[in-house]
């Protein structure tokens, strides 16, 4: 028990202690008038906020992002490895999608959210699909390219066992395009926690990216980084998430 | 016509004709080379570094398509010849993430065969190789010689009835090595395996093999071993035998 | 014809506008054009924000000297402390009105009763619309108010809302028109909420007690860029329009007719122009109290000044 | 001469098809009334507006968020490439950096607008502190993965032959990080361009990013998709960049 | 204490009561395990597979921290060991990305030497070698004997005083060996090199070394080389040859 909690202090502690100091740095420059709390609010006011709002940020607004970014991401990582997948597979596939998928990334949301919402209206799937259309790419690439990597040399030798594409596919290409797999869905997961509140500027009637919406033009900044806080823990805790998958994963595969 | 498939069927394996270049602008490597294995023979292949027995094993594989000229496996001249034989290859190409017996039983599944059963067969065969107390260790934790032993456990999973080995006992020493030719022999003997063996160590040739067979830049010089069998290692000190080595070396050295 | 001796002695001043430039905004453009600021020894920088609450804050911050902004905002302002202080009304009267399809059934606040809204989730509106049914005698708890984000004209041209509020009569309403949606409008003023003015002009408190006299002379160039607009709207609104070919061309038609609707509501009769009337800061303020927008007591007479 | 015409049509020509025929299904789908033009106009307007602003829209606006993008780049590029490999040297350095690196992707760029313009002003560097912000997640994260995977053997042999860990950081790791890098490489770039775009939405008085937020709330939609399409064109055009440049790089080494 | 630094300082190589154990749970591969080689010796390490040749030659290197019990080179007791030895891995590990001339000039990149004249050194080598024309080849293009000679080559460009050979030519025919043997004999006479050197192969163990050492798990058992200088290939045919080869054989075999 203990000897784990020392391991998490060697983990995160740097961090904590570091942030520690910043946020004093932080509060000490609002305090001092350098910077109007009204543009950026002081720690304490944000922490304040977050007490007083608990049951609201807490009990509606962060389950409902937090619903709105795992339906994203599941959507994304399973439409994402399909696609990478069949890209690997099919140099026609490649050559048509890749440059819409390009072009997919490109586009500012500003412009397709009538499109979004013309399709979706306002429910819950017009912020799911933003978070796929920002969550879809890296997933997508890392999996195209990390399929391309190295191993013939193993991919041959299962050939002449009789494998076939497929099952070369699964024993020798998958465990080696783990690494930029899952390089793309840490990326993926942080990006699908912007891509929801993103969404949730196309019309909502609650989550996070609603709450600070609300609030900015309430004015009220304190309560805004109070969201903001909520969603940078909500993308660090997802990140720590696939970051112990992939140990799990790789670590006895490539040593 | 007729003729040609009657010869074919008799033969484990026959090669006829085969030209191979890898770059266009570079020389061949095999010119018109013929060759062929009855069915139970053991047959070594002895050349020099870099002659090209290593790409015949890959062309007769499958992995390579020849340039020229046909190559039949059982008497089927089909160009799908993946899956048809047993390959070890030179580099021992074991699966960095997959244990040693998850490595040998990966012919197993791809022919899906009930994985239980045969990890049941695995172990008895990996304590004879010296390699119990290895089941659950990766490649990484292995020596040379135990990867060699694994790699080549792993060819003999995959069943088939012809089997390539390209330098299987490379990095054994004499006790581990005799070891494996005495059960090598054991494995020819009883379930008529057909081999065609790469190996430098003219002793084991003459040792294991019906014919040696010397891959050359001119084609294939064939030496018959008229030793009887069963033969053990302890042969190798009879003079018939040392006459063998020194009119073998002698060949060899001719042909430079 | 602009000799740097006389552009050194200009003074800089920097003002940021509520959005992107319109026909609102023509008698900056004219008093620019016209030479009005230089004649005021004015040097005046305008650059856009990228939300409308920036202004308002990036002013406060001491980042720009004057914003322009809204009344209601600027009481919700003060109430969070921040130190701005407006010292003109620009549009004098609710621009932010209701609208419903023009073969909409519903003919006065009461009948939104069922229906849904969309409105941009800002808490002035729903405080807009509450007043307004309930001042028409209609049953507010039985209306929806749906966010439509920032989106406000999709939600309407694709029928996902009955109503819409926080749409300009002189924007939203003539890009709906010409799109083959007609709206008709249903004005807060006339139901209960006071007549606020829509747009005003806005400095941080330090500033305006700093150099009033920058101020000063910035109110005689606008008014005087006013009157221009006012007497040639023509040529006022094709100051406005040649200034943005250069980069991002304005229709000509929506900003005319957005200029015809504007400019009464912009005059303020025997007052000079910019004029605030402390009434209607004393009834915004009342009414933002009792709607809760605003929960701390403010003094409306500290948060405008005339000049 | 031919021959390489022949190679570019077998290389972009099934997606040049593929585009033709989408476009054509869509200005079919906007002249049948099936979806409203001012929600998505037909090709033949935007390629109008295209015609029509072409002097300001490649003559001012193009030029200036590209810019955009190149500075962004640039300055991601390095630090990226120095900050992910100093975190792949310095443990301590990586668990500081990281939860930071995570929470400067979950924060809406709205939020901190206004600190932007507090900092940065009207200048371009506000719109490249937000490309540099969107670019840099991806650079980072594909080079600090990259350093991490395999090649121990090849450390050793290095190591016995007396090189430092700079050497074997040349020799040995930077080759085999390469295909991350260059993946992570593509990612940013493709979000340099939105990037700039948001950025421009922050505060600027040209690019295409300000040019379409102009006209999107014009309801001009011919126009913000004409913008949008040179977007796309440059996110396209600079991806295809970085692949020759990893086609360049990769291609005689893991084969 | 004196003497300690005496006698290390004659030495090469000096190893005293070296313990090692991989895992903690596990057996130590070597127990108070001791060997010195003096300057300018050739001593070939043999011992059956698994039994912890390469591993020692890791130690020595330095990338394995030894358990217990010191390591001196040329005297130097210190636990920088790494780049003090010319090491070649029984893996040839070329790098891939890298052709055969870079994959050599990589030992001189290191040391930072002039890389214009060293290439001109290594392609006088590689000719030498049998592989002047593959001096731009990538090591997938190269046979497993290639590689091992390229592995070596740039061994040797480490330009050491020692050099540990893991198994350098176990992937060669007779002919090339006998090249590669007459060569490294050369070398070592002449640089007065220090080498270890291991192999499986007897005949090559008794016709380049001094001494023979055996590796087993009691310990290291030493076997003299009593053959005149300078030996050649011929000599693996003379009766004291044959019969030391048998003694050595009897030896292994009696230590299982
Ligand atoms: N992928 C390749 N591309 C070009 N040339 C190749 C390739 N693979 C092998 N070669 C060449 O083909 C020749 C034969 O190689 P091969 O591996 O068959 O030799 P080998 O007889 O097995 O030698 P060894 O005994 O050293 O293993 C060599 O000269 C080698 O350079
Ligand atoms: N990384 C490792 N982790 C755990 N055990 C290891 C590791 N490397 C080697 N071993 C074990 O150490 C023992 C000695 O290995 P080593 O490679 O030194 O043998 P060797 O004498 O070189 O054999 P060979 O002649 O087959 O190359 C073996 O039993 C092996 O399983
Ligand atoms: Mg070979
Ligand atoms: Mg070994």
């Amino acid at each position: 028990m203990r000897s784990k909690w020392k391991r998490w202090a060697g983990e995160y502690g740097l961090f904590l202690l570091t942030a520690i100091c910043l946020i004093n740095i932080w509060q000490w420059v609002v305090e001092a008038g350098m910077v109007p709390s009204f543009i950026l609010p002081a720690p304490t006011a944000i922490g304040e906020s977050l007490v007083n709002n608990r049951e609201i940020l807490l009990g509606e607004h962060l389950p409902a992002t937090f619903l709105e970014v795992l339906i994203g991401f599941g959507i994304s990582l399973i439409g994402g490895l399909l696609l990478g997948v069949s890209m690997h597979f099919s140099k026609i596939l490649e050559k048509v999608l890749y440059p819409f998928l390009i072009i997919s990334q490109t586009i500012p949301m500003i412009a397709i959210s009538p499109i979004f919402i013309m399709w979706f209206g306002y429910t819950i799937w017009s912020k799911v699909a933003v978070t796929i259309l920002v969550a879809f790419f890296p997933i997508v690439v890392s999996t195209y390219d990390g399929l391309k990597a190295g191993g013939s040399e193993y991919r041959e030798l299962l050939l002449t066992m009789g494998a076939g594409r497929w099952t070369i596919f699964k024993k020798v290409q998958v465990p080696m395009a783990l690494p930029s797999i899952m390089s793309g869905l840490k990326m993926a997961v942080v990006y699908c926690v912007v891509g929801a509140t993103i969404g949730e500027w196309l019309g909502a009637s609650e989550g996070l990216g609603y709450f600070s919406r609300r609030m900015s033009s309430n004015l009220q900044s304190d309560s805004v980084f109070a969201a903001i806080f909520l969603l940078s823990l909500m993308g660090i805790v997802l990140f720590l998430f696939i970051s112990l998958l992939e140990k799990k994963l790789i670590k006895n595969k490539i040593r | 016509m007729r003729e040609e498939i009657g010869l074919s069927n008799s033969n484990m394996l026959h090669i006829e004709d085969l030209t191979y270049t890898f770059d266009r602008d570079m020389q061949p490597i095999f010119q018109q080379l013929s060759l062929d294995l009855k069915a139970g023979e053991f047959v070594s292949l002895i050349g020099p570094s870099g002659s090209g027995k290593s790409t015949l094993f890959k062309l007769i594989t499958g992995l390579l398509k020849p340039g020229q000229g046909k190559i039949q496996i059982a008497g089927n001249l089909s160009s799908g010849r993946l899956g048809k034989v047993g390959y070890m290859p030179q580099k021992d190409l074991l699966l960095p993430w997959r244990t040693v017996m998850e490595n040998v039983l990966l012919p197993s599944e791809i022919a899906k065969e009930d994985k239980r059963e045969k990890a049941h067969e695995i172990r008895a065969w990996l304590s004879r190789f010296g390699l119990k107390e290895y089941e659950n260790a990766y490649p990484d934790e292995l020596s040379g010689g135990m990867k060699q032993r694994v790699a080549f456990l792993r060819t003999i999973m995959t069943g088939r009835e012809l089997l390539l080995l390209d330098e299987p006992f490379g990095a054994l020493d004499s006790l581990t090595k005799r070891t494996m030719h005495s059960w090598l022999l054991g494995l020819w003997g009883e379930l008529k395996k057909t081999v065609l063996f790469i190996t430098h160590d003219l002793e084991e040739a003459i040792l294991l093999s019906d014919r040696i067979l010397l891959l050359q830049n001119r084609g294939v010089l064939e030496y018959k071993v008229n030793l009887p069998r069963p033969r053990n290692s302890e042969s190798i000190y009879q003079p018939e035998f040392i006459s063998m080595r020194k009119e073998l070396e002698r060949l060899i050295q001719h042909e430079e | 014809d602009k000799s740097p001796a006389k552009e050194e002695g200009l003074q800089k001043v920097s003002l940021m506008l509520d959005w992107y430039p319109n026909a609102v905004h023509s008698f900056l453009f004219a008093a620019q054009e016209k030479g009005y600021f230089k004649k005021q020894g004015l040097d005046v920088d305008i650059q856009m924000p990228a939300d409308t609450n920036d202004p308002l804050k990036l002013v406060a911050a001491g980042k720009f000297d004057m914003a322009i902004s809204y009344q209601p905002q600027v009481l919700v302002a003060r109430g969070e402390d921040i130190p701005v202080r407006s010292f003109a009304a620009l549009v004098r009267h609710p621009l932010n009105q209701l609208m419903v399809a023009a073969d909409s059934p519903i003919q006065s606040p009461k009948d939104l009763a069922g229906r849904t809204i969309g409105y941009p989730s800002i808490p002035l509106d729903e405080a807009i619309i509450q007043t307004m049914v309930k001042a028409d005698g209609g049953d507010a708890g039985k209306i929806k108010m749906v966010d439509v984000g920032w989106d406000l004209i999709p939600a309407m041209a694709t029928k996902k809302t009955d109503a819409l509020i926080g749409g300009y009569i002189n924007h939203e309403k003539l890009l709906l028109d010409k799109e083959g949606h007609p709206m008709r409008t249903l004005n807060p003023a006339d139901y209960g909420v006071p007549d606020y003015y829509e747009l005003v002009l806005v400095g941080s408190e330090k500033g305006l007690k700093e150099k009033p006299e920058v101020f000063k002379k910035f109110m005689a160039a606008i008014r005087d860029g006013q009157k221009y607009v006012a007497d040639h709207p023509e040529e006022g609104l094709s100051i406005l329009l040649k200034h943005e070919d250069k980069s991002s061309p304005l229709e000509k038609d929506i900003e005319t007719k957005s200029l015809e609707i504007l400019l009464p509501l912009m005059d303020a009769g025997d007052k000079p122009f910019g004029y605030q009337d402390s009434v209607v800061w004393e009834h915004a303020a009342k009414w933002l109290k009792d709607t809760k927008i605003i929960n701390k007591d403010i003094k409306p007479e500290d948060a405008y000044i005339n000049f």
